[in-house]
């Protein structure tokens, strides 16, 4: 075909600097520039926008991912760009003096998350799953849509009986203490990454070039977040923040610790993927062949990983 | 489905020009066929488009998928029940915070028409919560009155509330300067004065208001059923959009649609009993 | 005995925007009234087209205050409405949303009559000003006579002990009329009303007043109240041919003449305060 | 601040019973600042509130900040030319959209309150989408007209028609017959019928419309800014929640309901205005 | 040549609802009216309260239509208003939002008449009705007989062919009136207009019609039509206490006291088809 085009348009996230703007600041992309087109709360959102053109990449939880291609979408993931690890996790909590500590004691209660159908629901059912509750028994156990600036109080107040916090929700929460963590997402599935950029099947196919670019680029910006003394991270996404001018308070971003991103250079692996493939297969949410693994990722793209 | 317009009594001298007698049974019905074409012909035309558009390519049936495959993902939900379920919870809520609100708002916007000292007391407070955005205080209202229903009941009323309220004031401030002489010659006062003459002669504009409520009264299920629903067919909208079940959302914000119109019809229907005395007008 | 009602020296005057200045301004409709109306008295108030009259009657009503002056009733400045007052307005005033009967029964739920009565005593009124048949009309299917009827029912049934009545004829066909005048005045004879009656026609004025008040055009004032001694109307036969009556009819008529000759010169002017 | 009461005009003759001249400057004085007391008095006890319920534990301090600490925010993004950003922003897009609605709503309000054919033939696809939800509609709108400024215009516009258009119908439905016979008897017809009698006779009808959607364009801001925005109000309030910057969260809903309050104040004076000659109704 | 305006057997019903039995009913407002009125005549209509006048005047005006039989204006079957006639309503129908002037300036607009000329042209007539000094009021600042006042200035000075003219002078005191029909008369003379009047002062009929069509009660029907021959009325002196006069006056007192009678009988039974 032509000339590729060199300028991706994305969604940022307000008072946040994403890795591939982490990546354009420490000159990792190249010629390929990041054209910002206003800022998104939400990652399906942000990923049917890539879907349909209205940007060029977005990025989301792997379980959207999985659902939004067997909606029909021509997406394939490229890399993936957060996670759990010790640092950075989702924890179910309780209130200190909770009768709740195990598994089956979660029968018959609330558990507030900030959306239905997506990563902490399918943590939840994981979890319950693997502690040896029934189908039925797992049915009982609620969980429920809570605003995350609700979710802590709401566990105080007891109108929940868990809550899940991750980020900066947690760090503050936890600051004020009488919380008890029941389990997270690393417990149980240790380090791995749950979310990934995506493009479409036809940017992928116009735009090799710059796509690799871009992906390789945003790798390299993973391992220099790694390998770079926090402190000075966080410093460094201070400076983008307040040099952008886009009105935005740096102060949850003092709250990074880490990317969570697994597979060196944000390489994407297999069962990342099919984890929410069954998960959302036994949920009767899609058939189990509706995707096939191979046109759902890509790694050829990532230079660092490959 | 005539809802917006309700289409007004024809009054025999209203008829358009050029009739001598009563047109015959073949014309009248040739005239309700044609009115009835006219009615469909609108939501028609948008259901052809919205079936073709996708299938020629014309938007992404990804995510604008034909009428049909909307239709189809409506049936699955009809058929396993979760359609009404979701409809009696959303339903339950919409009417009980349009309820509240109807109670509230049409004695309240009385007295705020009717007595200066309440509106110059109340006025202010009123006018600052009715320019505060339901949605920006979803959480506040979390806080205060939890995830239960009261929480969401609470935000339906609030909605609710404004339009009522509003046209109330505006249909107090309205009536007919010779008929409140005349309830004032007669010596009526305070609860009778609103009974007898400034309730009846305020219903048409009340009503506006009470169907602006309506609508809003479903319409704000999207929004309210955001938080700790588990049911409801706002949360089926916003749980099938975060999931990209594209054609459950358009399912259920067809199924709201379809639901606003419904209740609308009934309060025209409502509307219409009680103004029944009012002259047509007409083109 | 002091009398029933009393004007004191009443004044009234509006606001309105003067068309030159665009500024606020004062416009004087009655200035100094003194007249007095005793209990049971039939007083008729005739004047030029805007003198004052309806004004001078919605200050009895209670329905406006002086700007100077007193109303009095029984000795006691008027400060609002009330039942033992009622009043026929100019522009009849019918509730759009009820019929005939419901515009009837409105003044008998203020009076407070028993729910069971109602509907008895307001067709009796309909019956009287010629209406039965028409109780179930709404106020726009009723021809302009018939409505001012159902306002005149309505005065009379809820039977306050003071009518005001604001032209109550002034829709009527003249047999209408003379057959109302008629009832009128027996209404007032066998309950003892005091009313207070406005009219432009001079033969009803004479046939109906006790006294007839003539006032001035612009600012109203009383010009001169007129006794007319005619006995008891409703027994005689063609009373208004009499020479008696044509006399009364004269007086007022050139009482009036120079009035309206002084308001139609004024008019020529620009109004203000 | 009277907005909602849009205090009526007191003509002399309808002061209160007792006094004969014209108050004293002093008595008039007096009776202001009680007025003005009674106005400020709602606002300032919510405040009060506000402010001591969180400093006595009454509520979590974490999730609604006392007052002053809001303040805090509030200046700092003022300070800081933010709040200035924001509120450009926003205002562009509620003013396009709230204009956009009133110069399509009112004189489509017109045609379906008066053609028979026009309200047949529009009216029931009008009451489908008035019935439909805007927030329902977000991914639509986005995915039709782009995440630009279009779809957040779109939005406002689109919310804003309804109260002006139900309004607007109600308001020419509700016309004296009597005037429209005298305009009859005079041959006007078309659209001079409507600039002449039909749109005075209706304005006051129409203008609760339009305030209604005045707050509107402002609320709805919440919703249009949660995609694809780089500046707003609403964008503030989304993106404040999200970090978890709570007192800012307040300042933006703060910033949103006073500028409501403004507008709303424009628009009442802009009716006075238009309805000036319009009876005084008071109690 | 055949009549200016003819009614050819009309009839009008309307719906209305059946007390008793609640369900849609027809009643006869009008039945088999035949008048003609010759172009450049001034007639007028008198009858009992309810007869059906207003439903003449607006069958004329093309403000309804006939259940049957049609009317004519100059042989073709009236479809619809006009500005070719003026219509004074017998409730003023004046625009609250406009001034006295606005009032009168309506009807030039709708006329045509440039902008520059209209503002002239409206205080003329109001200064003809009495009204100089009022222009900047609105509507309810004004008295009951000024809004008429003004709803009579309105519809001379857009000068239509034909005036359709219900009960215009019902709210005036008797010289404004006078004078009023003496202006009337002089304007009818001077432009030749065709003149359809309705009242209930038979001295006005009289005073003003060349012909007087008395109606009956209801339904309304054409009972008689009197021609009065007393020649130029302005130019005479006390025209009112002519012998003539009184004839024609007692003439149709005749005619319309059997018909006011009937029509009390008539309203004394139910309403209906
Ligand atoms: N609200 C008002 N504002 C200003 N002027 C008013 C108001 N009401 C009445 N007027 C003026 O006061 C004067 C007296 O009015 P009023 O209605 O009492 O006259 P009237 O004697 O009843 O006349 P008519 O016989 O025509 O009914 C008139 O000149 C009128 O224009
Ligand atoms: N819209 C309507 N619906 C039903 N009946 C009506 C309607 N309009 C008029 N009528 C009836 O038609 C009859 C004639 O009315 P119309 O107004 O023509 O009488 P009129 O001769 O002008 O009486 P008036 O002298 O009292 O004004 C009346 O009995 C009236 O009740
Ligand atoms: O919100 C998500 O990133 O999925
Ligand atoms: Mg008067
Ligand atoms: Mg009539």
């Amino acid at each position: 075909g032509g000339a590729e085009t060199r300028t991706l348009r994305y969604q940022g996230w307000a008072g946040d600097v994403t890795l591939p703007e982490l990546a354009a600041d420490l000159g990792y992309l190249g010629d390929v520039t990041l054209e910002w087109v206003g800022n998104t709360t939400s990652g399906p959102q942000d990923i049917q926008s890539a879907a349909t053109g209205q940007v060029d990449f977005g990025g989301a939880f792997n379980g959207a991912v999985v659902k939004l291609k067997a909606a029909g979408a021509r997406i394939r993931s490229v890399i993936g760009y957060y996670g759990s690890d010790e640092a950075a996790f989702s924890g179910f909590y309780v209130p200190e003096d909770s009768p709740i500590t195990s598994a089956r004691d979660l029968i018959g209660k609330k558990v507030g998350m900030n959306t239905l159908g997506a990563h902490h629901e399918a943590m939840l059912g994981i979890y319950l799953k693997r502690n040896g509750l029934s189908p039925d028994e797992i049915k009982k156990v609620e969980p429920i849509a809570v605003p995350p600036v609700n979710i802590e109080q709401s566990v105080r107040q007891g109108q929940i009986e868990v809550g899940v916090l991750g980020g900066i929700l947690r760090d503050k929460a936890l600051e004020k203490g009488g919380l008890r963590k029941l389990f997270s997402d690393f417990d149980l599935l240790g380090a791995f990454t749950a979310g990934t950029y995506v493009f479409t099947e036809d940017f992928l196919r116009d735009n090799p070039g710059t796509v690799r670019t871009f992906v390789s680029g945003v790798a390299q910006a993973i391992e220099w977040s790694r390998t770079t003394p926090r402190e000075e991270v966080v410093a460094r996404k201070v400076d983008i923040l307040t040099k952008r001018g886009r009105n935005e308070d740096p102060a949850a971003l003092r709250y990074w610790k880490s990317n969570g991103v697994a597979g060196k250079g944000g390489r994407i692996v297999d069962q990342e993927l099919t984890l929410w493939v069954d998960w959302l297969a036994e949920r009767g949410e899609i058939a189990k062949d509706q995707v096939t693994l191979s046109d759902l990722y890509t790694n050829e793209f990532n230079g660092v990983a490959a | 489905m005539t809802a917006l317009l309700e289409s007004r009594p024809v009054a025999d001298e209203e008829r358009p020009a050029g009739r001598v007698r009563r047109p015959s049974v073949a014309r009248r019905v040739a005239d309700a066929l044609v009115t009835a074409t006219g009615k469909v012909a609108a939501i028609a035309v948008l259901l052809v488009v919205w079936e073709v558009a996708p299938r020629l390519g014309l938007v992404d049936a990804t995510f604008l998928p034909p009428f049909s495959t909307v239709l189809d993902a409506w049936w699955e939900l009809a058929a396993g029940g979760q359609l009404v379920d979701h409809t009696g919870a959303s339903l339950a809520r919409s009417l009980s915070g349009f309820g509240l609100a109807v109670a509230v708002a049409v004695p309240l916007g009385l007295l705020i028409g009717w007595y200066q000292p309440v509106a110059t007391l109340l006025g202010p407070l009123l006018e600052v919560f009715r320019n505060t955005a339901a949605l920006a205080l979803l959480p506040v209202f979390v806080l205060l009155l939890g995830i239960g229903e009261t929480s969401k009941i609470a935000i339906v009323f609030y909605a609710c509330t404004w339009p009522i309220l509003l046209n109330t004031i505006s249909a107090v401030r309205g009536v007919d300067p010779t008929l409140l002489r005349l309830a004032r010659s007669v010596d009526l006062s305070g609860f009778r004065l609103f009974q007898k003459v400034i309730l009846p002669a305020s219903v048409p504009t009340v009503f506006t208001g009470i169907r602006l409520a309506g609508a809003v009264s479903i319409l704000v299920l999207v929004a309210a059923e955001m938080v700790g629903a588990k049911a409801g067919l706002g949360y089926l909208v916003n749980a099938s959009q975060f999931n990209f079940a594209i054609p459950r959302m358009y399912a259920g914000i067809v199924t709201i649609s379809a639901i606003g119109v419904v209740f609308n019809q009934l309060l025209v229907a409502l509307e219409r009993r009680f103004t029944s005395w009012r002259v047509p007008v007409g083109s | 005995m002091s009398a029933h009602i009393g004007f004191r020296d009443v004044g009234k005057r509006f606001a309105v925007r003067d068309h030159a200045s665009r500024r606020r301004a004062e416009f004087t409709a009655v200035q100094g009234v003194d007249l007095d109306v005793e209990r049971g008295e039939f007083l008729v108030l005739v004047g030029p087209s805007g003198c004052g009259k309806s004004t001078l009657l919605d200050l009895l009503g209670g329905l406006t205050e002086p700007s100077e002056g007193q109303v009095l009733l029984d000795g006691v400045p008027i400060t609002g409405p009330g039942l033992d007052r009622g009043v026929v307005f100019q522009q009849y005033a019918l509730l759009p949303w009820r019929t005939a009967q419901g515009n009837v029964e409105f003044g008998l739920e203020a009076a407070g009559v028993p729910r069971r009565e109602r509907a008895g005593r307001a067709r009796e009124f309909l019956d009287l000003v010629g209406l039965n048949g028409f109780e179930d009309r709404h106020p726009h299917q009723l021809s302009g006579g018939m409505r001012q009827r159902v306002a005149i029912a309505r005065s009379l049934a809820y039977d306050p002990t003071v009518l005001l009545m604001d032209e109550p004829f002034a829709a009527l066909d003249a047999q209408t009329r003379e057959s109302l005048q008629d009832e009128l005045l027996r209404i007032w004879r066998r309950t003892g009303k005091t009313v207070v009656f406005i009219t432009h026609s001079i033969d009803e004025a004479v046939y109906l007043g006790q006294r007839v008040a003539v006032l001035t055009s612009r600012p109203g004032r009383v010009k001169e109240v007129v006794p007319i001694e005619l006995g008891d109307r409703v027994g005689q036969v063609d009373l208004r041919s009499s020479t008696e009556f044509a006399r009364y009819r004269h007086r007022i008529w050139e009482l009036l003449h120079d009035e309206v000759s002084r308001a139609q010169q004024q008019e020529k002017e620009v109004a203000g305060g």
